[in-house]
């Protein structure tokens, strides 16, 4: 596996990167299913799935009725039979009504039959908006999933780690909800190996390291963060960068680590504000590290209000603008010394 | 399973789906038509809503190659359903449509405008001028079928109040697998509700054909789970289809309840504009489908009966251009809402934690023009 | 709507629901039986076992009466159901219940202090031993209807496999009405899939009366919405339920594809120990439903038929009041589980991040004894 | 209506109190309609309705069939037509169905047509655990709620309370969740002035005034809070007890207020941990408060697990003990001066 070597590399957008991570997985392990909304002939609506059909067959890529709830219900269905279904559900949207499966029965059929069931599954979803697309197309939903006992919740930021992490979570023997990016599938591109290689998922990556301030965030907002790191260097500010990938379980030490060495933290996230995973980090950090923090930690949001359409979408979604100003707030009230 | 036929078995149900057509492909009626349809003006009403809609839809897919419009879903093929909705409804009966029945919503007095500007991402085009039957219609909806059951409540009321007010709600064939479109025509019937199902099918969701969308043979059967009559009717026959909608409705609106109505028809176009049906179903299949445009069949009654010039078509033509024109500049016109806009209506009236956001908001601007 | 018949209607399906008894509620024979049945020692396996299920069922109320149970619901008048099913499934089919069919779950090798555990509110009630039929099956479920589809996920790993099982999902009246019950069933013939979908129809759910649980006529015709047969059966009558059962187990498993069998009974008790039926069903409905009692049905015929003697009786009563004594003192006698055990199983191994918590409540020791 | 001499004083339980103001509110306003499984004749499960079918009738006390999804869709259905709904369902485990139903339209439909539409409809459900009922009967659903915008979620504490506050929400001209304390129906009494007043929907209540540290929590867990503060104040430390009572919208400013006098904070809450309401409040306190905080903020909690069938269900639920336990952590970090 690991023969790095031997494996083909490509230059790959997001959204080819999960498509060769689903392909490669198909190929290495056939208990590997996919089903799904338009995943069959027609490849997936963002072409996650392309190719699959003609490569496994029409028993191992399921074309479904359109019904969340079954989707959901006929991915924890397979799983407990060994297999290890890969669902997508076309936009994040249209997650809602799969929760009722995923929290009262994916994440509870291993625990209730104390270990003699289980559910590897994985629910892959574009999330988050900033593509223009029509109403309900544009949703974050992780929290509402990092909130449920007994699940993991992924948000990959690139196309290097969305290969990574997808296999991870296709390996993982517990269910996974797996949110892809929607504005980054295309975005750009990055060198993948098709190594086989899965990335941990219980780790956050520290991306770029900086003695300033930390910057945490995830999914598509990396995207935004990156940029506003390269921004703050040129002002002579060392952002450290911390991409949390798994939301949940949270990797809370190494942003700790982090924040205990720059006393400063910013946390950038679309989802709307109040109860948003940012949230989570922010109160990880009033608890075990507020003695280390020289300013307040801000977090940069998604408003509390309903997704606008397209026309307005950018009002919602925070950018480079709205990180840097919480973070020039940060420094005037905790200059660099 | 087969009958049984001995002492064992008895039978305590048996069910019939019907299939309606009075006007066929070529444009020849199959059978003696209902007298409103015998008027010719009745037949011409429909033909113009059907044309008008169709150039209305042709432009807006052109808005969208060029730029000028966001992801777009046309009816290309299915106006007849569409335009059979807004002469059956009554001024205040409720229309709650999916997405593909703009003809209704014209008729309805939604302004092409305003479907315009919902699909270039501008909320406005869901508030629908007041005066108008479509003043108390639901705006589209796009979590396929999940509207459906919100008919429900909406007949409920109605009876309550004792008011003879009946509710329209359509869906696709896909939205006919979904659970919401399931649980409520499973329970209309419990409190005989004014309610017509219609079930727009087009053949296709996205890229999944009706036959492996469920193992029912019609999507009218699906009434049967819910103890109403269910029928097919032709959706590409404007006088079929108007005649049966009329027919349930009259039957929701006299207490009998519920009904469902599958309205067979196809979906010429792509799904949406950011669908590209090539890679799914054969180049044949949609051919063949433009032999039975519902369009094309009523003009040729029109025409060999009499009741249609050529001089008629031009003028027709002309007109729904020129309208059509109009509301793509208005369209076009439309300033987007000041940045405020996006937490005025979040709320009644705001509450006093969420005003900061609304100053944030504000402070930082309108948006650039890039829609 | 009545069936029009004119040029313009034309029929395209229809559809017809049987209804099967073999044993009236006296206890005779109403048509020929099946030869399985014919053979005495087939009916006597049924009615032991639905009469053990009695005297565990009775237990049970009684343990939560005195405050030894939690809420516990009862199964009383609906043994017939649960024992068809124990005897109709082979024994690597699987069977999801919901959960009044402890019967089948007893022949498939749950033992009753299982049951215990679950409703005493131990999760090792789930667990099922490992050698038996069970422990491929599912355990209760409590959101009513939701387990219904993962039956098509378990179908479809057995098709996808070639294996030759077939899978067995009960619900109830009131789960019939549940979006996730009615996108399974709208579903399962698009693939052919292997699984009889068996609703207990025990006339409740809670308080609501079957006939305002759905428009329908019979929860059988909810079938028709798939394209599924879907027949009714007398669910007291142990006979029938069995062989409509074993021939709808038998089409899944030749590839036929699925089923629904709506089984008639009745809900004897309340419809848990929390609820008090009184409040809202009239005695004598109750007092009339005890004439359909399975098991004295059963008792009537074998012993008429001189199949079943009085020592027969005597031995079989003793010998369940022993074992369902025996199961109820392991259940008594069973220890709580140590605190660490609701983090053991969350995860496959616990993530590293949760560590703490378990530690937490390692250090805050065992619970008090107040189950 | 708020000549509260002439009204009728009773001392009530929670669920009788919820029966109270329902029973005025239909008698009211007759628009008010009261919806889902078992409670007509039955009076619902837990007996909430009882008397409304025979005061009111099968028109306005409607039994639903057993379908989540559509009592929420009937609900926002009669609610666009001017009825006021209040949806019961049955058990909170039970709400998942109703998540689609409400964030993708019964907070939408206003905004989405620019006020032309509205839905003014409560949902009320039984939350959290402690009565040792079957599985998925013990579910904390109010932070799955409160992350969604357009959303009032809405945890009562009391019997007066909930009186006050379901008025509220049922008056509301926008949705609410109203989450009712479950272990607490019939926990103990209060007297209940039936007087048609309802109590503001954006506002914490400060309880009991304290210098020394600020408890804030809500729903049932306040009964432990209440009694935690009890017990403080034998050992002579004054806690300022805050019942958060409405979380969405978090009156974040009675909180601020509180710590700024006391210097300390512990939240407690029953669901679980990560990205519980407990971590929007500390996130709060962590942006606007950390210059007041002499010690971090410490959240009580469930743990991030299954909820427990009813034989463990009190390892999860943290009850005084837990509360005095992290109240402890504080003031040896900070110790009273
Ligand atoms: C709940 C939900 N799932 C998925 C989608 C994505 N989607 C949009 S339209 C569509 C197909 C709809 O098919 P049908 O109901 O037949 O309507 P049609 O578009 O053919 O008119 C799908 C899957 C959606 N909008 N909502
Ligand atoms: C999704 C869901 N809603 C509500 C409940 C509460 N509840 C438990 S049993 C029941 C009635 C079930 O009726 P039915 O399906 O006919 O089964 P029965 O109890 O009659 O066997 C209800 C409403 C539940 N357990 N799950
Ligand atoms: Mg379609
Ligand atoms: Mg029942």
């Amino acid at each position: 596996m690991a023969e790095s070597g031997k494996t083909a590399t490509k230059n790959l957008a997001l959204i080819e990167a999960i498509n060769l991570a689903l392909h490669s997985e198909m190929g290495r392990d056939e208990d590997v299913v996919v089903l799904g909304e338009d995943i069959g002939k027609n490849g997936g609506v963002f072409r996650a799935t392309v190719g699959l059909l003609d490569a496994y067959g029409e028993g191992r890529v399921i074309d479904t009725p359109l019904a969340e709830t079954l989707v959901a219900a006929m991915a924890i269905g397979l799983s407990t039979q060994g297999l290890r279904p890969v669902a997508e559900i076309q936009f994040s949207g249209f997650l809602y009504p799969c929760v009722d499966q995923v929290v009262n029965h994916a994440t509870r059929y291993r625990n209730r039959t104390r270990g003699r069931m289980s559910c590897p599954l994985v629910i892959r979803a574009p999330n988050g908006g900033g593509i223009h697309a029509p109403e309900h197309h544009s949703e974050s939903l992780e929290t509402t999933f990092a909130h449920m006992p007994g699940l993991r919740v992924v948000c990959p930021s690139s196309p290097a780690r969305a290969y990574g992490l997808l296999l991870a979570a296709i390996r993982d023997p517990d269910p996974v909800i797996f949110l892809e990016p929607t504005r980054c599938y295309r975005l750009f591109k990055q060198s993948v190996e098709d190594n086989g290689e899965a990335l941990p998922l219980d780790t956050c990556f520290v991306e770029r390291e900086g003695s300033d301030i930390t910057l945490v965030s995830w999914g598509a907002m990396m995207h935004d963060t990156r940029r506003a790191a390269d921004l703050l260097a040129e002002e002579g500010i060392a952002a450290e960068v911390i991409d949390v990938a798994t939301l949940k379980p949270l990797d809370l030490e190494t942003i700790l680590t982090s924040v205990a060495k720059t006393g400063r933290c910013v946390i950038a996230q679309e989802s709307a504000r109040a109860g948003g995973w940012g949230s989570e980090i922010a109160a990880g950090l009033a608890e075990h590290g507020l003695l280390s923090l020289f300013a307040p930690v801000m977090r940069v949001s998604g408003y509390d209000t309903i997704m606008p359409l397209a026309r307005m979408e950018k009002l919602f979604i925070p950018g480079v603008e709205r990180i840097l100003k919480e973070v020039r707030k940060v420094f005037e009230i905790a200059p660099k010394n | 399973m087969n009958a049984p036929n001995d002492t064992a078995h008895r039978k305590v149900a048996s069910f019939e789906i019907f299939h309606t057509q009075y006007l066929d492909p070529e444009g020849r009626p199959t059978a003696e038509w209902p007298v409103w349809a015998q008027k010719p003006e009745s037949l011409r009403e429909l033909y113009r809503l059907m044309v008008r809609t169709r150039v209305f839809d042709k432009k807006a897919v052109s808005l969208q190659r060029t730029g000028q419009l966001g992801t777009y879903a046309a009816c290309l093929g299915q106006e007849a359903i569409g335009a059979a909705i807004g002469h059956a409804l009554a001024a205040d009966d409720v229309f709650m449509p999916a997405y593909r029945e703009y003809a209704a919503q014209f008729a309805r007095g939604v302004p092409m405008k305003d479907v315009l500007l919902y699909w270039g991402g501008d909320e406005r085009g869901m508030v629908y001028p007041e005066g108008t039957p479509a003043y108390h219609d639901f705006p589209l909806s796009v979590p396929i079928g999940t509207h459906v059951p919100h008919s429900i409540g909406v007949a409920y009321a109605f009876k309550l109040r004792g008011e003879k007010r009946v509710v329209l709600v359509s869906c696709g064939d896909g939205a006919s697998s979904k659970g919401d479109f399931l649980e409520a025509v499973s329970s209309a019937k419990v409190w005989d509700l004014p309610i017509v199902f219609l079930v727009n099918n087009n053949q296709w969701a996205i890229s999944l054909p009706r036959q492996k969308q469920t193992g029912a043979q019609t999507l009218a059967q699906k009434a049967i789970a819910g103890g109403m009559p269910g029928e097919q009717v032709d959706g590409n026959d404007a006088v079929a289809t108007r005649e049966v909608l009329s027919q349930a409705i009259a039957r929701a609106r006299n207490g009998e309840g519920p009904s469902l109505v599958e309205a067979i028809t196809y979906r010429l176009h792509d799904h949406t504009t950011a669908d590209d049906a090539r890679r799914y179903r054969p180049d044949e299949e949609v051919q063949a489908a433009w032999g039975n445009c519902p369009i094309k069949r009523t003009k040729a009654y029109l025409q060999r009966s009499g009741h249609w010039s050529d001089a008629d078509e031009q003028r027709l033509l002309a007109e729904a251009a020129a309208e059509v024109e109009a509301q793509v500049q208005a369209f076009l016109d439309t300033e987007p809402e000041p940045p405020a806009a996006i937490f005025d209506t979040l709320y009644e009236s705001l509450p006093k934690s969420l005003v900061w956001q609304r100053e944030e908001v504000i402070a930082a601007g309108p948006i650039g023009e890039d829609h």
